[in-house]
């Protein structure tokens, strides 16, 4: 049997192969897209492989590659923690591989292929290494591969001006943050004591001693990159704009995966190589992570895009990672490490289902967008009886995603719930009150959440299309794309009703990293019952839950259907009045209208309403004209004034330089003079 | 010729070099300046012989007549000949007017003078105090590039500099190694080539001569 | 003589299943009392879901399968509840399925689907209960946490049969924070069960209904399984209340005779409950949709002073 | 012998073209002395290599792993540029920009600047090293001015001043390192000379070093470019034909440094103290800063790298002033990677400029569709220029970067700063270049394609593996920096 991180190495290679030979693919035009996808998917199942047995094992591999830096070759290193994100990748990876080989297909012709299956690969190459990576220039490496990657697939249609803006945004967030993430490794191998470059091996990192107050730089540098990267608030103004206008396969994958790399490099920093950290750390996590959430799906619930809503939807989750993570990390510092290992395991188990209901969303946004050809969900409506594939497998998303039970998103969040409820157990008095409060935050997010999806499936599949085209002409996607989503939707359900199993698989990773596990208690009843900390604390169990609804709802139907009723179809009632349009339906701005109403000081809205009279009745109201924008406040309030910034320094820079050469040789006297003065 | 004698005539020359140095500051004629030049290579010249001769380092005699040959005939000549195809007569604007581009010019010689203080110290040749003289040049020559808005006038003074620079290494050193000595020149015989080929091109394509117009690359808006 | 645990589960499914209706037309008719009505009996909703089980359906043109599977999700869904929370005994199987916080996700199944039902039809009455459902749903979320986070903390469990174990065999003490969250509780769950002041479940007035804008196009069956467990739902948020709040009396294995007696201090307790409910539906008016912030977030303030109680003074 | 051939086939194909003039095969032979140069450095390297250390060519050439190193990257980007301009240079003619006598001034005049700069790298001798910087200076002067439009006359005779000026700068640094050197090795040719220099260099004197070495960073400062000795640069490097361009920002700004480095290592040993670097350094930021903020603004396309030059010389005088062997190491390969990075993306831009007929960024669009080549040339080479990763320049500012966080770190914000501009600067002007719909009025050609290539493909082996060879090679050359 193959070692776990032979298997991980055989994924990445075929994935690189496949980018280096995608252009040859191209003469086979015919199999082209079904083989390198196809490919793509078994190079995902290896990498889920992998991270199974790895995490299953608590085992930790580690390799050298014999490429890389003189004195610095490229590490490679598997543990549980890495073998967990690449089960996180490798899942997404396969629905959306196996997804990807009908929905690209709808740009066969128009666009390269090659340029979509080279840059796809390499996207989740560089995934894969990422987490692999066991030095800061491999990490490095692997960090702006991925990010180059997704660039050019933003960029995929480029002759669209927004998504040209919208890949010059991302990778410029992108590259700041890996410069911050690449100073914090700086800190960690300036002040590991090490010489040379073994200061920059991840082993170095974590036997480093750094002082506190070093160990907060490296700390803070590394998570602004990280959090440029997975989009919290105030650093998350790309996502919206990059997530919707990339192909969804990639949408997909940036918004399921690749913003949980930064989970990933943040438990890296946090528990692997710092481990011993201040209680306030956790605090800031914690904030950032309660802003993010709640801003995040208030954002949402503002768009009437549908890509750029889940966009923002995952700011909202990444909150809620990040929520958990924080929570850890305060238990931590106090020195609670059973508590530490539930929160983090809340953490990870809602980076996993994240993933998959986020993937599942943006396939499905992609099926519509692929039947539909639009994004503005307000020209949309009745897609259930068009797609009829799709559209139950997207409520699946929504369910999951709005944390209701049986599904997964509800398990996650209800383990951070629980980590929430042990808050009391902390020594200190000021977080013992404040931490509640951020519960509430989220169970606030999460009501909200589920209003949002409501919108997005009640405007999206349900009522009547609203749209200009005729209706006739949308029809179900192919077999591959329901394939993705349909595996999708099973996952999401299986993680929903078997999360004993799950925690106890991912428990070596509490164990590693917190010193303590989950499974011995979280199992106690057996697999039925999840009990984290204790039964008489809290419980709950999805089997149950699921089971039950089915076996109610099954005998009622059965019961109400033992005598034949007749069921009649009639029109819309439309009380009396005639002509009652699809246009009259509630809209997707229409329903966010009381939120917007009771919230709105949050964001930059502007609302304006324009009567045209009647040309024959001037009294009578001819047409009515309603204009929204919706913007982001953070835009206004903290890019804007750093481009001006930057480009009113640039003028004052350019006034060195006025054109005549004896100013030009004056600078050079002065120069020559100052310096004599002061230093010869 | 005693030691003693040969520096004070040194120190002669140097003292003659530096007022042609303020002369080409002060001067508004550009054949005027033309003529000062020529002047100045010429005292080069002789004090580089003087040197040579009062040193014993007979290297120094080629190179006083490396500069004879360069500063004081044919660099004058071609400039010479430039400014009368190109009919280039008139007075020459300054950016800075020119009595308090001589007080900068003083400043710049007490500055030197300083500068070169611990030089002094260290050498033991009998150049040594000249070599305040021929920074103060270097300096001097810079200076009329500031202020100067002409394309003859900032080639004078980059030439003027070479002086002060050639009169540097003979006073601090005697002279540079005769190879170092030779490649200067040879480029200072390029760029004489390159500068007059640059006057044809500037005033054909500028129709004059003035540096001021050629403001067109910058970054202000 | 003692009763199988999955007995009492049976037991209180059939009891919760065959009361609800009964509750629901006792508060009718204490409203009818209240408001100088006639009242037309606590039988009335059994004949009503009766009626309703007899018709035919008339289903819009365009309705999908969601609006047709939505009540009996409703249904079962509101079952599993009751499954789960204490009525008569705590010793019940099912009760570790859920604690309070899944519970409140439970419901939150049922609000979920009755949305998308609401627009499915695609008339503008349907979107606009759903929309408001939502956003009230959404502010009431925290204040309920808030609620069930301070009972939580006095109980150290948010498991419900363990709050009852642990509350129901205390010595009686006045505790300022269970105080503050048992009024934030009800001014809650008067918003989750659609009452007056938050919404009016007697009304079809365009500008003031919630709920039964999303219903309206039910008929046949499809109503009566949304009635019942619109009833049902009712009650559970009574036992709910009471199970955190006043859980005497509630038995803590099978004996017949403590379940007899807890059946009877339930009857006492939901009677009681209903009686304040009534007082304060009456005493209200309905509220403009946009002050219900202020109404909900009184709660919330009432539920976070609850747990600031908690730790300063007990 | 080999140093011999080394130089001499340079100069004597330069005076073959400047005899045989604007013969049809003329490019051709420009290629192939190029490219016999190139090998000739090979051998040379390889010999170096062998005998392990440095090979003195008598006392007036001598070569060590550092300087090597910069002859064979010399002399290979020198052969690829003369293959790209071969391409380039007839369009040019066919435009009607150059005519008959100007092809034989150009050609001859490459193969001159190839020779000074050799003499610069390998000459022992610190005069001479003045004379070929002077040389290389005055035969790329008329380059820059081979269009004879007005903009480009005016760049050229900056460029002429301004770099004059300079270097006569670093004359006097050179006297006065001349004058304490003397005093200590004895007069006559010997005191120039970097093998004696090296031995003794803590006997120097320190008063008169650091004087020296002001000047002469003042100097060799305004050849390489740094900010305020700059103003030259941008205009220069974006007036003259294409290749002159990349062999400026290319190579000749790495002559400069590679001078400066040497005069560094002298004044460190003498003074022990970190004068001289803590110059460089003030120096590398004020240029990574001001180039960086000024291309946030440029309109022209050559200018824009031009300055991007600027900032990527900031980064390496930075690295160098900031020492250390990380440091050092960082900064080496920085200029090497930077050369090779700059010229590729020099030679996609002259082709880009050639199909718009315009070097105006605003004008030029849709490259990747125009000309699939040409566009990911251009797309590839910024990004490395951006310092993106697997490509080399990356490696080194990780390096320099990562050093300056152990060694400076108050500094590493101004660093951040300058690099996250640039990065924002060059994408933001560079991506609606390459990307997009054709627009009217795109010419068609046939590029040049292997030169850009060949040097992204090395740029990106550079990132990724320095094989066992190169890497020991440029740690012998770290050692001579010491």
């Amino acid at each position: 049997m193959p070692a776990s991180l032979d298997i991980a190495g055989f994924a990445v290679l075929l994935l690189l192969a496949l980018a280096v030979l995608a252009p040859l693919l191209r003469s086979v035009r015919s199999i082209q897209i079904p083989l390198a996808f196809s490919l793509g998917a078994v190079a995902s199942l290896a990498a889920v492989v992998a991270g199974i047995m790895t995490v299953a094992a608590g085992s930790v591999a580690s390799a050298t590659m014999s490429v890389g830096l003189p004195g610095l070759p490229f590490h490679l290193r598997l543990d549980p923690l890495a073998g967990f994100f690449l089960v996180v990748i490798g899942l997404v990876g396969l629905f959306v591989s196996i997804y990807s080989i009908g929905y690209v297909k709808g740009y066969g012709g128009v666009r390269s292929m090659t340029q979509m299956i080279c840059f796809y690969t390499l996207f989740l190459a560089g995934m894969l290494l990422v987490v692999l990576a066991d030095d800061a220039y491999f990490f490095l490496v692997a960090w702006e591969l991925m990010a180059a990657a997704s660039y050019f697939l933003v960029m995929y249609e480029d002759e669209k001006g927004e998504n040209r803006r919208a890949a010059f945004l991302y990778l410029l967030i992108a590259h700041v943050g890996a410069l911050a993430i690449l100073l914090a490794f700086g800190v960690m191998a300036g002040q590991s004591g090490a010489s040379g470059f073994d200061g920059y091996t991840f082993d170095a990192m974590r036997s480093a001693h750094l002082s506190s107050g070093w160990a907060a730089a490296a700390f803070f540098l590394a998570f602004f990159g990280f959090a440029a990267k997975a989009g919290v608030i105030p650093l998350h103004v790309w996502l919206p704009e990059a997530h919707p206008v990339a192909p969804s396969n990639i949408s997909a994958l940036m918004s399921g995966v690749m913003l949980k790399t930064s989970i990933y490099g943040i438990c890296r920093f946090a528990f692997d190589f710092i481990k011993i950290f201040p209680w306030w750390w956790g605090g800031v996590v914690l904030a950032l992570g309660l802003i993010s959430a709640v801003m995040g799906v208030l954002y949402a619930l503002m768009q009437h895009d549908l890509k750029r809503l889940l966009a923002y939807h995952s700011v909202e989750n990444i909150g809620i990672i990040l929520i958990g993570l924080g929570l850890s990390m305060i238990f931590a510092a106090f020195h609670l490490p059973a508590l530490a290992a539930l929160a983090l395991v809340a953490a990870l188990y809602h980076t996993l289902n994240h993933a998959i209901f986020k993937g599942l969303l943006f396939m499905g946004a992609g099926a519509v967008l692929h039947a539909t050809h639009v994004r503005n969900m307000e020209e949309m409506g009745g897609l259930i009886h068009r797609m009829p594939w799709t559209a139950p497998l997207f409520l699946v998303g929504c369910v999951s995603i709005s944390a209701l039970p049986p599904f997964n998103g509800f398990v996650s969040e209800w383990l951070t719930f629980q980590a929430f409820l042990l808050s009391p157990a902390l020594p200190h008095p000021l977080l013992r009150l404040l931490i509640p409060l951020g519960a509430a935050l989220l169970a606030l997010t999460g009501a909200l959440a589920a209003a949002c999806f409501v919108k997005v499936f009640g405007v999206v599949f349900l009522g009547q299309w609203r749209g200009h085209q005729k209706p006739e002409r949308i029809h179900e996607v192919g077999p591959s794309m329901r394939g993705g989503m349909l595996l999708a939707a099973i996952s999401c359900l299986l993680l929903g009703i078997l999360p004993t199993w799950v925690i106890g698989w991912l428990d070596t990773i509490p164990e590693q990293l917190c010193g303590a596990k989950l499974s011995e208690s979280a199992g106690k009843l057996g697999w039925l019952w999840l009990t984290p900390i204790a039964h008489e604390r809290a419980s709950y169990s999805g089997p149950v839950v699921f089971i039950g609804i089915l076996a109610v709802v099954a005998v009622t139907w059965l019961l109400l259907h033992v005598r034949a009723t007749s069921v009649s179809r009639v029109p819309i009632w439309d009380c009396g009045f005639v002509k009652l349009t699809p246009r009259m339906q509630y809209t997707a701005s229409a329903f966010s209208m009381p939120l917007r109403r009771v919230l709105g000081f949050l964001f930059a809205v502007r609302e304006q309403v324009e009567i045209v009279p009647h040309t024959n009745h001037p009294a009578l109201p001819g047409s009515l004209q309603y204009r929204l924008r919706i913007r982001d406040r953070f835009w206004n309030w903290l890019y804007a004034p750093q481009g001006d910034a930057a480009y009113w320094v640039a003028r004052q820079v350019g006034r060195l330089q006025q054109g005549r050469i004896q100013i030009y040789l004056l600078y050079s006297f002065v120069t020559l003079i100052v310096l004599l003065v002061f230093l010869g | 010729m005693t030691h003693t004698f040969a520096v004070q005539l040194n120190s002669l020359l140097a003292a003659l070099i530096l007022l042609t140095a303020f002369a080409l500051l002060a001067q508004r004629k550009i054949l005027g300046l033309v003529h000062i030049f020529a002047w100045q290579g010429f005292f080069l010249a002789l004090s580089t012989a003087v040197i040579g001769y009062a040193s014993g380092e007979h290297h120094l005699y080629i190179s006083s007549l490396l500069t004879l040959v360069m500063k004081v005939i044919l660099l004058p000549y071609i400039l010479y000949t430039l400014v009368r195809k190109l009919k280039v007569h008139r007075d020459i604007d300054a950016v800075v007017n020119i009595p308090t581009t001589m007080l900068l010019g003083i400043m710049l010689v007490v500055f030197s003078y300083h500068l070169t203080a611990p030089i002094r110290e260290l050498s033991n040749l009998m150049t040594r105090s000249t070599l305040a003289v021929a920074l103060a040049t270097v300096m001097l020559g810079m200076l009329m590039m500031v202020t100067r808005r002409h394309a003859v006038t900032q080639i004078l003074g980059f030439l003027a500099m070479e002086n002060g620079l050639f009169f540097a290494a003979t006073s601090a050193t005697y002279g540079m190694p005769m190879v170092v000595e030779l490649g200067v020149a040879l480029d200072l015989l390029i760029a004489a080539f390159i500068f007059g080929i640059f006057f044809f091109h500037i005033s054909t394509t500028f129709e004059s001569l003035d540096v001021e117009q050629m403001a067109k690359l910058k970054e202000t808006d | 003589m003692s009763l199988h645990p999955f007995g009492i589960e049976l037991l209180q499914f059939v009891l919760l299943l065959g009361l609800a209706p009964a509750f629901a037309g006792w508060v009718k008719t204490l409203k009818c009392l209240a408001q100088g009505r006639t009242a037309p009996g606590i039988l009335q909703p059994y004949r009503d879901i009766r009626r309703l089980f007899g018709k035919d359906i008339v289903l819009a043109e365009n309705a999908s399968w969601i609006f047709r599977f939505t009540p009996y999700l409703v249904f079962g869904v509101t079952a599993v509840a009751a499954g789960i929370i204490p009525l008569i005994s705590v010793d019940l199987p099912l009760a570790a399925t859920a604690d309070v916080i899944a519970l409140v996700m439970l419901f939150g199944i049922v609000r979920f689907f009755t949305a998308l039902a609401g627009m499915d039809i695609g008339t503008a009455f349907g979107g606009m209960g759903s929309s408001r459902e939502m956003m009230v749903a959404s502010l009431a979320e925290p204040a309920m946490l808030m609620a069930v986070f301070t009972v939580s903390l006095a109980s150290n469990s948010s498991s419900l049969t363990q709050m009852v174990a642990v509350m129901g065999h205390a010595e009686f003490v006045i505790r300022p924070s269970l105080a503050f969250a048992l009024a934030a509780f009800i001014m809650v769950a008067l918003a989750e069960t659609g009452r007056i002041p938050v919404d009016n479940p007697a009304t079809h007035l365009e500008l003031t209904m919630v709920h039964e804008a999303m219903i309206l196009e039910y008929s046949g069956r499809h109503l009566a399984l949304i009635e019942w467990a619109g009833m049902m739902k009712l009650t559970l948020f009574f036992a709910l209340g009471i199970a955190a709040f006043s859980p005497w009396g509630i038995a803590s294995d099978g004996d017949i005779g403590a379940l007899l007696l807890a059946f009877g201090s339930l009857l006492l307790k939901l009677a009681v409950g209903a009686l304040v409910m009534v007082l304060i539906e009456t005493g209200l008016a309905k509220m403009r949709l946009f002050r219900l912030p202020e109404y909900l977030g009184s709660a919330f303030l009432l539920a976070t002073l609850g747990m600031i109680a908690f730790f300063i003074l007990e | 012998m080999i140093l011999l051939s080394l130089l001499g086939i340079s100069i004597l194909v330069a005076l073959l073209l400047a005899f045989i003039g604007d013969w049809r095969y003329a490019p051709e032979i420009n290629i192939g002395g190029s490219l016999l140069t190139f090998f000739v450095s090979l051998v040379l390297a390889l010999q170096v290599y062998r005998e392990g250390g440095s090979i003195a060519g008598s006392d007036y050439f001598f070569v060590d792993y550092l300087n090597i190193s910069l002859v064979v990257l010399t002399t290979f980007v020198s052969t690829t540029t003369a293959i790209f301009s071969r391409r380039y240079m007839l369009v040019e003619r066919e435009h009607g920009r150059v005519g008959h006598w100007r092809m034989r001034f150009y050609h001859a005049m490459f193969q001159l600047f190839i020779f000074a700069m050799l003499i610069a790298l390998v000459t022992n001798n610190f005069g001479v090293l003045w004379i070929s910087m002077e040389l290389a200076t005055l035969a790329t002067v008329l380059l820059v001015s081979l269009y004879r439009t007005p903009t480009s006359i005016e760049a050229a005779w900056k460029y002429f001043i301004l770099c004059g000026v300079g270097i006569a700068q670093a004359l006097f640094g050179t006297v006065l390192l001349y004058f304490a050197a003397e005093r200590v090795v004895g007069a006559g040719g010997n005191a120039l000379l970097w093998t004696n220099l090296s031995q003794v260099s803590g006997q120097l004197d320190p008063t008169v070093m650091r004087l020296s070495f002001v000047f002469l960073m003042v100097g060799y400062g305004t050849k390489a470019g740094l900010v305020p000795l700059h103003n030259w640069l941008p205009d220069a490097h974006s007036e003259g034909p294409t290749p002159v361009s990349a062999v400026l920002s290319g190579l000749l700004l790495n002559i400069a440094l590679y001078a400066l480095i040497r005069c560094k290592a002298l004044v460190d040993g003498s003074l022990g103290s970190g004068f001289a670097g803590n110059i460089m350094m003030g120096f590398g930021l004020l240029s990574l800063l001001t180039a960086a903020f000024s291309m946030l603004r440029q309109k022209d396309v050559k200018r824009l790298f031009a300055y991007s030059s600027i900032e990527h010389m900031g980064i390496a005088t930075f690295a160098f002033g900031l020492g250390g062997p990380i440091a050092t190491f960082g900064g080496v390969l920085h200029m090497i990677v930077h050369s090779l990075a700059k010229s590729a993306t020099f030679f996609s831009v002259g082709h880009a400029a050639q199909m718009h007929g315009t070097q105006e960024m605003a004008q030029i669009r849709g490259l990747i569709r125009g000309n699939p080549a040409v566009g990911w040339g251009l797309f590839l080479g910024v990004m490395a220029l951006a310092g993106m990763p697997p490509f080399g320049i990356f490696t080194s500012e990780f390096l320099i970067l990562t050093a300056t966080m152990k060694d400076a770190p108050l500094l590493t914000p101004l660093l951040l700063l300058g690099l996250a501009v640039a990065f924002a600067a060059l994408f933001r002007k560079v991506q609606p270049m390459v990307t997009g719909l054709i627009p009217a009025g795109q010419k068609q050609l046939t590029a040049a394609n292997i030169p850009v290539f060949l040097h992204l493909a090395l740029v990106l082996l550079l990132g990724i593996y320095l094989p066992g060879f190169l890497a020991n090679w440029f740690h012998l050359a770290v050692e001579i920096l010491k």
